[in-house]
């Protein structure tokens, strides 16, 4: 309890003295996450629309697996994907492992299931309701994806941010493929792990709360933006 | 690409017969209307031509090749589909599609939505139209790609009286410069003003074809009859 | 340049890595990068050549990592001691013990709760050495004795939260933060002395792994700055390590 | 790599050999995350309705933070949970620490904020089609939630199974206040994270493939369950 | 309740005047219908009385208080509003909403649909009808609750000419039983069948107001006069 108090404490003193060692890790946590976020939603966005306006043999299985694969488990993942780059993995002449770029690739296959998801519930919607028009319009595979994405474009900021969230709360996979070395892989999450694990409920807690407070500023900021287009483009 | 002949046609939806099984061409010249009861299955039979309902049994064929047919046809909605985005932009979408300017396409967009009295609502966004607005835009999106062939479904339901004597005008039109048009309505004034021949339709079949002047003077069947005088059909 | 150490979470724990790395950096100019581990995790990395060294403390465990060829050498560094901890109640006397075996045997025979690492790393190998002496099999007990199957840290979060006794190193547990109603109850038994050594992995089967960086921070972690660094190192005025590394 | 095919290997093994050990974990998993995701449904979806439903000062703002929240990091809320449920905590008496019990408060402060995001997108789309009807009928507060949870109960369904996703591969959390310990809190996740900080990463890995397995066995279930349920209800 | 009174009433919306400022009062007997061209106001007008469009500046006020008043009316939109039900779900829910028990709620419900001609659609569900067929299930709901007032927009454009006929019918026995009727209309045959006095909308004001015989015999305005013959309006 104490330690909730210290802890906003704590926060405080972190943020308003702009700790060079915060910044340096709250740069690297966005850093990674807003570049898997774009990466994922690019793979993402389109590959829910397509799940929406394709009819193919096991369409509702796919959907099922690709629900399912939102629950992937962090650490299942970071294995997988620290076997991939691991020196002695397919991957290993690129030693890419213990880098950023080896958690961007973590988060990424992650999130992805997560936005695809999200993004082909909220452009079902949204078919539901052009589907004749753009049948009868005789529109293009791609034309269909792309009008549907541009004007469901709000709504899929949520999938964004609900990818964006998960992202910069995970630490189970980070930590096995970025090895939260200091100075140079260590994000948010992988101090609060560290913290933890020593004790220091009140610094762990502190960062935490700097965490949350970077997710609700980024939520608000997005939300203010996408609102101000609404005003303007509508 | 026309006559368009229905050949046994079938429109079936989870074991259900909605419409058919329909013999019918659609031949080169004149103006059709789709008479009948609600429920008869008027639009049923237009989306069975236009190729939105699947066929589950018999033949709908064009005199060209599918695939050229359906980019020479255009489809007005019962209840008109409000892409959600600007007036001008939901009118000069299908401009777009064929990869139009988008500045040459909103400008030819301006002057079609003045043709339809919607120059005044150019920037609003489309879903906030009235209903007789919508219909009106639903109309010009329909008539800007210039079609061989234009499906009608009641276009004038919730239109005032002007206007739907000014887009007769502009249907007369656009049959004269050669485009056929095919048109459910209820509204018995305008299918006498426009119809060269009728069908009719029952239970979801064809129940009698004819050309116009000779269905509203003596219709073959006791059902068309009691339609044409508003009499209880059974 | 900078090289990979794969170590221990008990050995960042104790916060000797603080002090350590910048020295190095400053006396030599390599950035040592720690990537903090399980000791069986540690090793694989190790085998796989993600890390160019590391730095452990389960003697068997790397020894059959030497023998089957994944290290060129091991090199003690230096050792500290594990302790045994406990609610400061000390419900099982554990305090008035003399040896480490007739502590276990207390806390067996008064079935107080017990939290155990239950990860196989070298602090709960020790652990399972320490039973067997002692002439008990932890297979055998009820749920008094909790296999938490986590790091140092974490288990001493288990053993706070269930006042339960605990084994751990002095290091991790004098830089412990949640220590709620523990309390350091017995230590100073030979048998918990506790080594660590440092092993670089074998150029032969990973020609990427810098072996020229690793002997010169194997040159520093053996001499003299090192020496005086580690033995200096305090906690609460507590010396934790002991320098033990002989010169070459 | 070859870690992968054993641990292919192993899985299967795993689960053609039943083997106890993995029956338990199994049966620990499913149990705390269902509970977990039926606690948080009951509160996220109404709580994602009423958001909907409800204009009031700070909404856009309350959105925005409730979507920040789908990212609260779990080693975060782990901690919390662990503070409040320590014995020196507010709720120590209780005695909850290290049992199944945390790890179900912990999960449900995780995915209900998940839950609510998702189900307050479904439902505002499924609110915008409803909204004039439901007004103009008088309808008190209740009767909106209820009528839009259950028409949109299909569309629900994957807001709860995102929420099962996110908890049933969580390990960050229930590490902390589950403390996984043999035979009484070591879950799935758990024991992967344990595997893999032994170095054990081909039994890891199998672990984690029948966690996959189980969140897709899941997942198709869920789906073929509510697609019989379409085709009788409607 | 009635009469209802509006004062002055505006209804805006971003800052642009949809309708008003209407002085108006609908008394507490016979049938007025509202009729003028498209985007005159009508929708707006009728959502202004009924409450679904907020007043911007002025009042509208029932005799009694507003919350007596909001449960004593019903609405029947311009284009259907389906709940994702079955039409006897559809058709029983504003008795739900009254606590009637269901059995009983739906066997009302199918004596209703029967009396719309809506008798074999009971089990089919709503939102696959045909557009008449939606507009008769909207008919239905709104007369279950026997309001009493009514307001109907446009509820008959897309019947055929025998519903339009047997509702016609219906909405005289309820006005006999005492339900007063608003109801906008583009059928100029409808008005004078059934309206005892006229609002005639002109650009989002009220232009003119009459008894219906006086309207349509001679009209006040020129306005009016070029709308009944369906002239250019300017
Ligand atoms: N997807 C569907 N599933 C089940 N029944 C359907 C479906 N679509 C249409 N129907 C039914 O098929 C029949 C014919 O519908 P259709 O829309 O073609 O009628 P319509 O002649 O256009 O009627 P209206 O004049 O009311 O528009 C109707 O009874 C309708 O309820
Ligand atoms: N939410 C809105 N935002 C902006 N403009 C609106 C909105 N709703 C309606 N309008 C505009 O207000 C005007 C009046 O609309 P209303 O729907 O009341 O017309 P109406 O008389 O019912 O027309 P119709 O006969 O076509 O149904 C129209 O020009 C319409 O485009
Ligand atoms: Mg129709
Ligand atoms: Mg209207
Ligand atoms: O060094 S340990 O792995 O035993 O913490």
């Amino acid at each position: 309890m104490n330690d909730i108090a210290q802890g906003t404490i704590e926060a405080f003193r972190l943020i308003f003295t702009l700790d060079p060692d915060l910044l340096e890790i709250v740069g690297l946590s966005l850093r990674v996450t807003v570049t898997a976020v774009l990466i994922a939603s690019l793979i993402g966005l389109p590959l829910g629309a397509w799940l929406v306006i394709n009819r193919f043999r096991f369409r509702r299985q796919t959907i099922a697996v690709l629900n399912a694969l939102m629950g992937l488990p962090p650490v299942v993942v970071g294995l997988f994907v620290y076997m991939m780059l691991s020196r002695s993995g397919p991957f290993g002449v690129f030693g890419l492992l213990f880098t950023p770029t080896a958690m961007i690739i973590a988060q990424v296959i992650i999130i992805t299931p997560l936005i695809a998801s999200i993004s082909h519930q909220t452009i079902r919607d949204l078919w539901a309701d052009y589907h004749d028009l753009l049948i009868s319009l005789n529109t293009s595979r791609w034309q269909r994806i792309t009008a549907l994405l541009w004007d469901g474009r709000r709504a899929l900021l949520t999938a964004m941010l609900a990818g964006f969230g998960r992202a910069i709360g995970e630490v189970g996979a980070i930590m096995i493929v970025g090895g939260n070395i200091d100075h140079s892989t260590r994000v948010l999450t992988t101090s609060i792990a560290l913290e933890t694990g020593k004790g220091n409920f009140a610094f762990a807690m502190g960062l935490g709360f700097v965490l949350i407070a970077l997710a609700v500023t980024i939520n608000l900021l997005m939300h203010s933006l996408s609102r101000t287009e609404r005003a303007s483009v509508w | 690409m026309l006559p368009l002949t229905l050949d046994g046609a079938i429109a079936r939806v989870r074991g259900k017969t909605l419409v058919g099984p329909v013999d019918l061409q659609i031949g080169a010249t004149g103006l059709t209307i789709v008479m009948g009861p609600n429920g008869s299955g008027k639009t049923t039979l237009l989306r069975l031509m236009h190729g939105l309902q699947r066929v589950s049994a018999g033949r709908v064929d064009w005199a060209v090749p599918d695939g050229v047919a359906r980019g020479r046809q255009a489809y007005v909605f019962q209840s008109p589909i409000m892409m959600r985005r600007k007036v001008v932009d939901n009118i000069a979408y299908p401009l777009a599609l064929h990869g139009v300017p988008r500045r040459q396409a909103r400008s030819t967009a301006a002057e079609w939505a003045a043709r339809f009295g919607l120059g005044d609502a150019l920037e609003r966004p489309a879903p906030y139209l009235s209903g007789g607005e919508k219909q009106k835009l639903a109309l010009a999106r329909a008539l800007i790609r210039q079609p061989e062939i234009l499906f009608l479904d009641e276009p004038c339901a919730n239109l005032d009286g002007r206007a739907i004597r000014e887009i007769e005008t502009i249907l007369q039109q656009a049959r004269a410069d050669g485009t056929r048009i095919v048109m459910a309505t209820h509204d018995m004034g305008q299918a006498r003003r426009l119809a060269t021949d009728v069908v009719f339709m029952y239970g979801g079949k064809v129940h009698e074809t004819a050309p116009a002047p000779a269905f509203f003077k003596q219709p073959a069947t006791a059902e068309a009859r009691a339609f044409i005088n508003g009499d209880i059909v059974e | 340049g900078e090289i990979r150490l794969a170590v221990t979470t008990s050995f960042q724990n104790s916060g000797l890595s603080d002090v350590l790395l910048p020295q190095i950096k400053k006396d030599i100019g390599l950035d040592v990068q720690l990537v903090v581990v399980g000791t069986g995790q540690a090793l694989k990395l190790g085998e796989a050549g993600d890390v160019d060294a590391i730095l452990v403390h389960s003697r068997k465990a790397e020894e059959a990592f030497l023998k089957a060829g994944f290290g060129t050498h091991r090199r003690e560094i230096m050792y500290n001691d594990f302790i045994l901890i406990g609610p400061s109640a000390d419900p099982a006397k554990i305090a008035a013990a003399e040896t480490a075996a007739s502590a276990l045997q207390k806390i067996a025979a008064t079935k107080a709760p017990f939290v155990s690492r239950g990860d196989d790393s070298g602090t709960h190998k020790k652990e399972l050495s320490l039973w067997q002496a002692a002439g008990l099999d932890p297979a055998t007990f009820g749920s008094w004795y909790r296999a938490a199957g986590a790091g140092m840290g974490a288990t001493l979060n288990v053993a706070s939260g269930m006042d339960a006794y605990v084994m751990a190193d002095r290091a991790s547990w004098l830089n412990f933060g949640n220590k709620g109603d523990l309390e350091l109850l017995f230590a100073g038994d030979p048998v918990l002395f506790n080594q660590y050594a440092f092993i670089p992995v074998n150029p032969q089967r990973h020609p990427h792994v810098k072996t020229e960086l690793v002997a010169q921070l194997e040159d520093w972690l053996t001499g003299e700055t090192a020496a005086k660094l580690i033995n200096g190192y305090k906690i609460n005025g507590e010396t934790l390590f002991t320098f033990n590394a002989t010169k070459p």
